[in-house]
């Protein structure tokens, strides 16, 4: 019989689903290896189907988005209690991804962002009898390994084909990697750029320049170019896909396991290419950081060391 | 540009009331801008520093923090003794948190740092500075009458605060001096005791002081002298009779505000410096300026 | 934890300049503030910003970077490389919601003892107004 | 890779320091609390660590308890770190694991609470415990020493050091920036205080400087670039041109009679100006080396090239004069630097009260050197700027020094030549001698007896500091003279003292360029300027800079004797390097993991010492551990944390942060 897998999103854009779909016609190889019992997305189970199976009846449970919500916190403790196998699938679950920068305010700050002065939504809502009641919205947002123990992780915004692929056969190998594994290679990602060879070995900038800004040679490096590239901060595996579209890695795939933490190891890169030695020119060379939390956290936010913004605390703010 | 705050203190009201005369003719003379502050008050010096700093950097400090609002930048004190204690208060605020709190509480809080936003100048400076020996030399329009000078620029004007010129051996105003094309004397005893208050406290003493400078001046050939501070005027100028009692080898000579030369050397009329306030020295001073010597027979 | 607030500051400071100023300040029996902890790195330079993140995660006041003063690096420009990523790593605290004043970049020379207890006292008073660090509270599980 | 390998067990050793440390921390309390730290074995506190017992006490608890890392709570570890990694070593294990805890510079000596002090000590330990588990084997490099030494300076201690270590074999290269050794003591009339002439015991040695197999000297010319490191530096010196060729000139000096000159107009520096040299000259007669200058300022030739050029002509087939000579630059690389560049004098014009400079008769200390010297500009004749011979003559003691406005410090040599120049003046002129002194100051082998000399000689003494020199008289008795006024503190008034000449013992400052030079042999100053030694007591003469030392008054002022002391031991401690051939280097060197490295290239443009480089074939840096000076800053600056450093890994300095946070 057939491995039983599950798909969840939490906190996500559903990039990650489609990054699945993704894999086409191989896509029909893995169901034809594997079961889907569970996929919220695509097929037709309800959570209670869930609570139905036996307790480690599903192989794997591969969870994508990030946990900012009291019932993505159920369900992942759910689907942990179900399967052999967690696997943090893409970078938000992963380390908090592009959800996490919301650990910039609070719960509080997001709704007034979000609604302002409208209406807001109302955490419990009477209609004939039966009340429904919204999720706590949590004031933090966390990786997926902050809930419940993980296995596996898959790096990615999205994690691109052929890591997913590549997670997948490695799974099912009979020697499946080391637990707590990310599945992707643990050097930087200058290493498949195609474009390494083209950065100088004195390289020094006077500030950083966005890709509208300017006309990019397709052939050099980007940090070269004066763009704030993070390739050699960033675990490869992606086959430089950003940069082929003439676009700086942002750092979806997270650092390499030496680094405690990513934007810390990246600003002190980062800074190193910098040129001047007088202070007033060096600030000017940052005005063109505009935002170094966004910038050097967009994924990685709650698993940094700060893991938020820090604000008076705001217990109660929340919904 | 913006305009000067002149803090007259009390001996420009009185005593030195030829130097205001002059200084504000000068300051005419040359278009620099100079408006009284509203509303000063003492400045604090000579009795209230050596009895009750305290005291003292709070009066001064009041001044500096009406200055500031009045948005001026710099506050003009011609004498020696106003500009000492305000310079004094800003750097005692400063150095010295128990001042620090004592001026707060009397101005209430938030205003000592406004103090030493205000810029403290002398008008030697001002006019050293600002104004530049080259302008002086292009406006001067008049020859100076008065044979030598000797430059003598006491003590609390260059110590400890002295802009830029040494605290021993200034010299700016002398470059004043030939820039109006008045020709001086090297006087060694510039910055030496000029007797002080001790003229009121301990005539002998204070006399005795004032008698060597002006000796020394005579001496070196000097027919008049050269002043930047009321007090040092006033000794200077006041007890030449009595000298004249004690020595008979001793010769008056006049003793000016600097400002009041460098007026006549501007082309103004001397009616407006305050010449005829002179007390020692008269006869030079009525054949030196003949216009001016109806009125000043007139007070012999 | 005594009666008043005390702070607790994490220094960094160079082997060549700081840290001798630090030595030199207690062989001149000069007393500050005890509210620092040393960390010797050979260079300002080797300050990685994980560090600094890491001491305010791990609950401290303030962080302290001591290095030799412009033009006098030991290792030639060491202390550049550190303005540069302090300059940034300051910008990213703020963001983060930890007030500039608990990070500090200062140049001081094996000569100035004097100056670090200065500094010490100075940084030591800024953080008893500002109070306790505020700590980032993740309640989600 | 640091892991924490195997078992750990540590021994954690807190030294009492005497009362030093024990005075203000808890020993016991602090002993106590790291003996229930984990992975702690072994606590124990001692009296003196340092000493031969308490090393003992590593040595044992290595063996007998198996401890294979060691924390020591005492000093700072720029005294005895080497104390007590030798002492691990002696213990058999790798001296690499030992840490140690700066608790008395960084605690008891600069706190006075107890509690406060103790808890600072204890955080301080448990980050050592932490950090000390992440230690590693590692085994220190070595670099070799060419066996060539450079001295900077030509003065007295320079020249001393250079012969020193020429005698030991070693060839030294002499860079002197006048157009002659000697320095100031070439200046001197005697010496205090034996009042033994000064020229007679320095000329020998510079001849033997001049004639030395192992000297190379080269006088008129600057240090301009060093490169390199300890054993291994690259000296670029500039030669300026003196437009005398030394290798042609046989030093007949008939060319300054020669010169077109025939009244000398320029003002002698050598003479402090009190004499006139033509544009081409020899600085004195007993010059080293024995070849004239021209000076282009004032040489008719270069100023108008209309000149007979009688020089040349005199010169004949010698042809040793070129007038076309070009600045010329040496190569060297040298094992180690002797650096003596020696001190200048106050420039007695920035204390117009004393009026040098304004009044003709007073004079500096280094004038009247030239004055009463016998082959002086006026052959040893005391004679006023004014003309005449002074009857009276004031000296004025701390002129520069020991002063607010100036200079703070005591210059150590004025009083004791203040007191030669009296002696001298009075020898020469038998005029009445004041000195005008703050304290006497005579502490050393012979002074206070020359002093007591002095007062038998009928000097005055007058205690007080001058307020001002002047020529305005009170009294007709003080016409024409100038009028010393002072405080005579002693009798408890002011008193004004008519003299002929005043003497101003000018104190003695750092070089003006002391910065420039500082910056290129990568040392420090201290704060008043002058150069800074390694330890005060027990490094005097090293510096900041492996195989660089210092030698005379260019690490602050000094008298002759204790000058030449001071450049035969800077001179021993290079030669001591030399002989060894080689030293010992720290192993905190960067390092790459190559497997990881991802090629950014990031790291190498930030290396000062272009110690990294990329290896194409591979695509991955490479850093030369000899080249590495273990600053780690290509450490902080890889993107991937691939560059690791010895001694300072990442985990060892996260465990010391998070040890001292750990209750924060």
């Amino acid at each position: 019989m057939k491995p039983k897998v599950a798909f969840y999103w939490c906190a996500s854009c559903g990039g990650c689903e489609e990054a699945v779909l993704d894999l086409a016609e191989d896509l029909l190889e893995v169901t034809a290896l594997v079961d889907i019992v569970f996929w919220p997305v695509a097929l037709d189970f309800k959570e209670k189907d869930v609570e139905g199976m036996p307790d480690g009846s599903i192989a794997i449970a591969f969870i994508n988005g990030a946990i900012r919500t009291s019932d993505q916190q159920k369900m992942a403790r759910l689907l942990r209690a179900k399967s052999e196998l967690v696997v943090a699938f893409g970078v938000c679950a992963q380390s908090g991804g592009v959800p996490g920068l919301a650990n910039l305010t609070d719960a509080a700050g997001i709704l007034e962002e979000a609604f302002g002065d409208g209406v807001r939504p109302e955490r419990e809502y009477r209609v004939d009898g039966s009340s429904v009641t919204l999720p706590k919205l949590f004031d933090t947002v966390v990786p997926l390994s902050a809930v419940i123990p993980v296995d596996y992780y898959v790096p990615g915004c999205p994690p691109t084909p052929k890591i997913v692929a590549g997670a997948l056969t490695a799974l099912l190998d009979p020697h499946p990697p080391a637990k707590g594994a990310v599945l992707a290679p643990d050097h930087a990602l200058c290493e498949e750029c195609p474009r390494r060879d083209s950065r100088p070995q004195e390289l020094r900038l006077e500030r950083f320049r966005r890709v509208s800004e300017t006309v990019l040679d397709t052939e050099k490096c980007l940090l070269a170019q004066g763009v704030l590239c993070l390739g050699a901060a960033t675990r490869a595996g992606c086959e430089a896909r950003c940069i082929a579209g003439n676009m700086p890695c942002t750092g979806c795939f997270g650092p390499p396991s030496r680094v405690r933490d990513f934007g810390g190891k990246a600003i002190g890169a980062i800074a190193s290419v910098l040129g001047s030695n007088d202070p007033d020119e060096v600030e000017r060379a940052l005005e063109s950081i505009p935002d170094p939390a966004g910038t050097f956290y967009r994924y990685s936010l709650p698993t940094s060391f700060l893991e938020r913004r820090r604000m008076e605390a705001s217990n109660g703010r929340g919904n | 540009m913006a305009p000067y705050c002149y803090f007259p203190g009390c001996s420009l009201r009185g005593t030195g009331i030829a130097y205001e005369e002059s200084l504000l003719e000068v300051f005419r003379l040359l278009h620099l801008p100079i408006e009284e502050l509203r509303d000063w008050n003492c400045c604090g010096a000579t009795s209230y520093m050596s009895i009750d700093e305290g005291s003292a950097c709070v009066l001064s400090a009041r001044n500096l923090a009406l200055a500031h609002k009045g948005h001026y930048r710099d506050i003009v004190a011609p004498c020696s003794a106003c500009y000492l204690v305000l310079r004094k208060t800003q750097d005692y605020v400063e150095r010295y948190p128990r001042i620090g709190r004592r001026v707060e509480e009397s101005l209430g809080p938030g205003r000592l740092r406004v103090l030493n936003e205000v810029r403290v100048r002398h008008p030697l400076e001002v006019l050293y500075t600002d104004v530049g020996l080259a302008k002086i030399k292009a406006h001067a329009v008049r020859q100076w009458p008065g044979g030598k000078v000797a430059c003598y620029y006491g003590c609390q004007m260059v110590r400890p605060y002295a802009d830029g010129d040494p605290d021993h051996n200034p010299v700016r105003m002398d470059e004043l001096m030939h820039a109006a094309g008045v020709p001086t004397v090297d006087f060694p005893l510039k910055t030496r005791c000029c007797g002080g208050t001790l003229t009121g406290t301990m005539p002998p003493v204070g006399l005795r002081l004032n008698e060597i400078l002006l000796a020394e001046a005579h001496h070196r050939g000097a027919d008049a002298m050269v002043t930047v501070c009321p007090l040092c005027q006033y000794n200077l100028d006041a007890y030449q009779a009595d000298l004249r009692r004690r020595s008979k080898t001793f010769s008056e000579m006049p003793v000016f505000f600097f400002t009041q030369i460098l007026g006549w050397a501007l082309g103004s009329d001397p009616a407006r410096l305050g010449l005829k306030r002179a007390i020692s020295g008269r006869k030079q001073i009525a054949q030196w300026f003949p216009k001016q010597r109806a009125e000043v027979a007139a007070h012999v | 934890m005594p009666e008043e607030y005390e702070p607790k500051i994490v220094a960094f400071f160079c082997n060549w300049c700081t840290y001798l100023a630090a030595d030199l300040a207690g062989t001149s029996r000069i007393k500050y503030a005890p509210n620092t902890r040393v960390i010797r790195v050979m260079c300002s330079g080797r300050v990685d910003p994980q560090f600094v993140l890491d001491a305010f995660a791990k609950g401290a006041d303030g962080v302290l970077i001591g290095g030799c003063h412009p033009g006098d690096c030991h290792y030639q420009e060491g202390n550049y490389k550190a303005l540069r990523r302090f300059r940034l790593l300051q910008r990213l605290v703020s963001q983060m919601g930890i007030e500039p004043e608990r990070l500090r970049l200062e140049w001081i020379s094996a000569a100035e003892g004097d100056r670090v207890r200065a500094v010490i006292d100075e940084m030591t008073a800024q953080l008893k107004a500002l109070g306790p660090a505020r700590r980032s509270h993740a309640e989600a599980a | 890779m640091s892991e924490m390998n195997g078992t750990v067990r540590i021994g954690v050793y807190v030294c009492h320091c005497g009362t030093n440390i024990a005075g203000i921390v808890d020993v016991k309390a602090l002993t106590h609390y790291a003996a229930g730290l984990p992975n702690v074995a072994v606590a124990r506190d001692y009296k003196y660590m340092c000493s031969d017992p308490g090393q003992d006490l590593i040595r044992q608890d290595i063996r007998d308890q198996h401890l294979n890392r060691i924390v020591v709570a005492s000093c700072s570890p720029h005294l005895h770190e080497a104390t007590f990694r030798n002492a691990t070593r002696a213990g058999g294990l790798n001296p690499f694991f030992v840490q140690m805890v700066n608790i008395r510079e960084h605690d008891s000596w600069v706190h006075t609470n107890h509690a406060e002090a103790t808890l600072k000590a204890i955080d301080m330990v448990r980050a050592a415990v932490r950090r000390v588990a992440y230690h590693e084997a590692l085994e220190k490099g070595r670099v070799s020493i060419r066996p060539e030494a450079l001295v900077v300076g030509g003065g007295i201690a320079g020249i001393h050091a250079a012969l020193t270590m020429a005698n030991a074999g070693k060839h030294v290269y002499l860079v002197e920036r006048e157009p002659t050794i000697g320095g100031h003591m070439a200046q001197f009339d005697k010496t205090f205080p034996t009042l033994d002439c000064s020229a007679c015991i320095l000329t020998p040695k510079m001849s033997a400087v001049k004639n030395h197999p192992n000297i190379t000297l080269w006088t008129y010319s600057d240090v301009t670039a060093i490169e390199g490191y300890v054993g291994n530096y690259n000296v670029t010196v500039t030669r300026r041109p003196r437009y005398v060729r030394e290798d042609l000139c046989v030093g007949c000096l008939e060319c300054l009679e020669a010169c077109v000159y025939k009244q000398a107009k320029v003002p002698d520096e050598f003479n402090m100006g009190l004499s006139k040299r033509r544009p081409i000259y020899i600085p004195f007669p007993q010059a080293v080396p024995q070849t004239p200058v021209i000076d282009p300022e004032t040489c008719i030739q270069f100023k108008s090239g209309k000149c007979k050029k009688t020089c040349i002509e005199v010169c004949g087939d010698r042809h040793a004069i070129d007038l076309y000579m070009q600045p010329r630059t040496e190569h060297i690389e040298v094992g180690t630097v002797v650096l003596a560049t020696g001190f200048q004098t106050y420039d007695a014009r920035r204390s117009p009260y004393y009026g040098y400079g304004h009044y003709p008769n007073v004079y500096t200390a280094l004038e009247i050197e030239r004055l009463v010297n016998a082959s002086g500009p006026t052959g040893g004749e005391v004679v006023l700027r004014t003309g005449g011979h002074p009857k009276s003559v004031g000296i004025i003691h701390c002129v520069g020094s020991r002063d607010e406005n100036t200079n703070r410090w005591c210059s150590r040599v004025c009083c004791m030549y203040s007191l030669k120049l009296a002696h001298l003046l009075k020898e020469h002129t038998g005029a009445e001698i004041f000195n005008f002194y703050i304290d006497m100051r005579t502490p050393g082998k012979g002074f206070e007896e020359f002093y007591q000399k002095l007062l038998s000689e009928h000097v005055h003494f007058i205690r007080g500091r001058v307020a001002e020199v002047t020529d305005a008289s009170l009294h007709s008795s003080e016409e024409g003279q100038l009028v010393i006024r002072v405080e005579d503190t002693l009798a408890g008034f002011v008193r004004r003292i008519p003299v002929d000449m005043v003497v101003l013992a000018t104190g003695l400052e750092p070089r003006a360029d002391a910065q420039e030079v500082r910056r290129l042999f990568n040392i420090t100053c201290s704060n008043e300027g002058f150069f800074l030694e390694r330890h005060p007591k027990l490094a005097p003469v090293q510096t900041f800079t492996e195989g660089i030392f210092l030698a005379g008054c260019c690490q602050g002022p000094k008298d002759i004797p204790d000058t030449v002391a001071q450049a035969g031991a800077a001179a021993a401690e290079a030669l001591a390097l030399m002989d060894a051939g080689y030293m010992e280097t720290e192993p905190n060197t960067a390092y790459v993991v190559e497997e990881s490295c991802s090629g950014c290239k990031t790291c190498i443009s930030v290396c000062p010492y272009h110690a990294i480089s990329f290896l194409d074939e591979r695509q991955v840096s490479a850093i030369n551990p000899v080249l590495c000076k273990g600053c780690g800053t290509c450490v902080a600056a890889c993107p991937s944390a691939t560059i690791r450093q010895h001694l300072f890994e990442d985990e060892q300095i996260f465990e010391e942060i998070e040890g001292i946070l750990e209750y924060a």
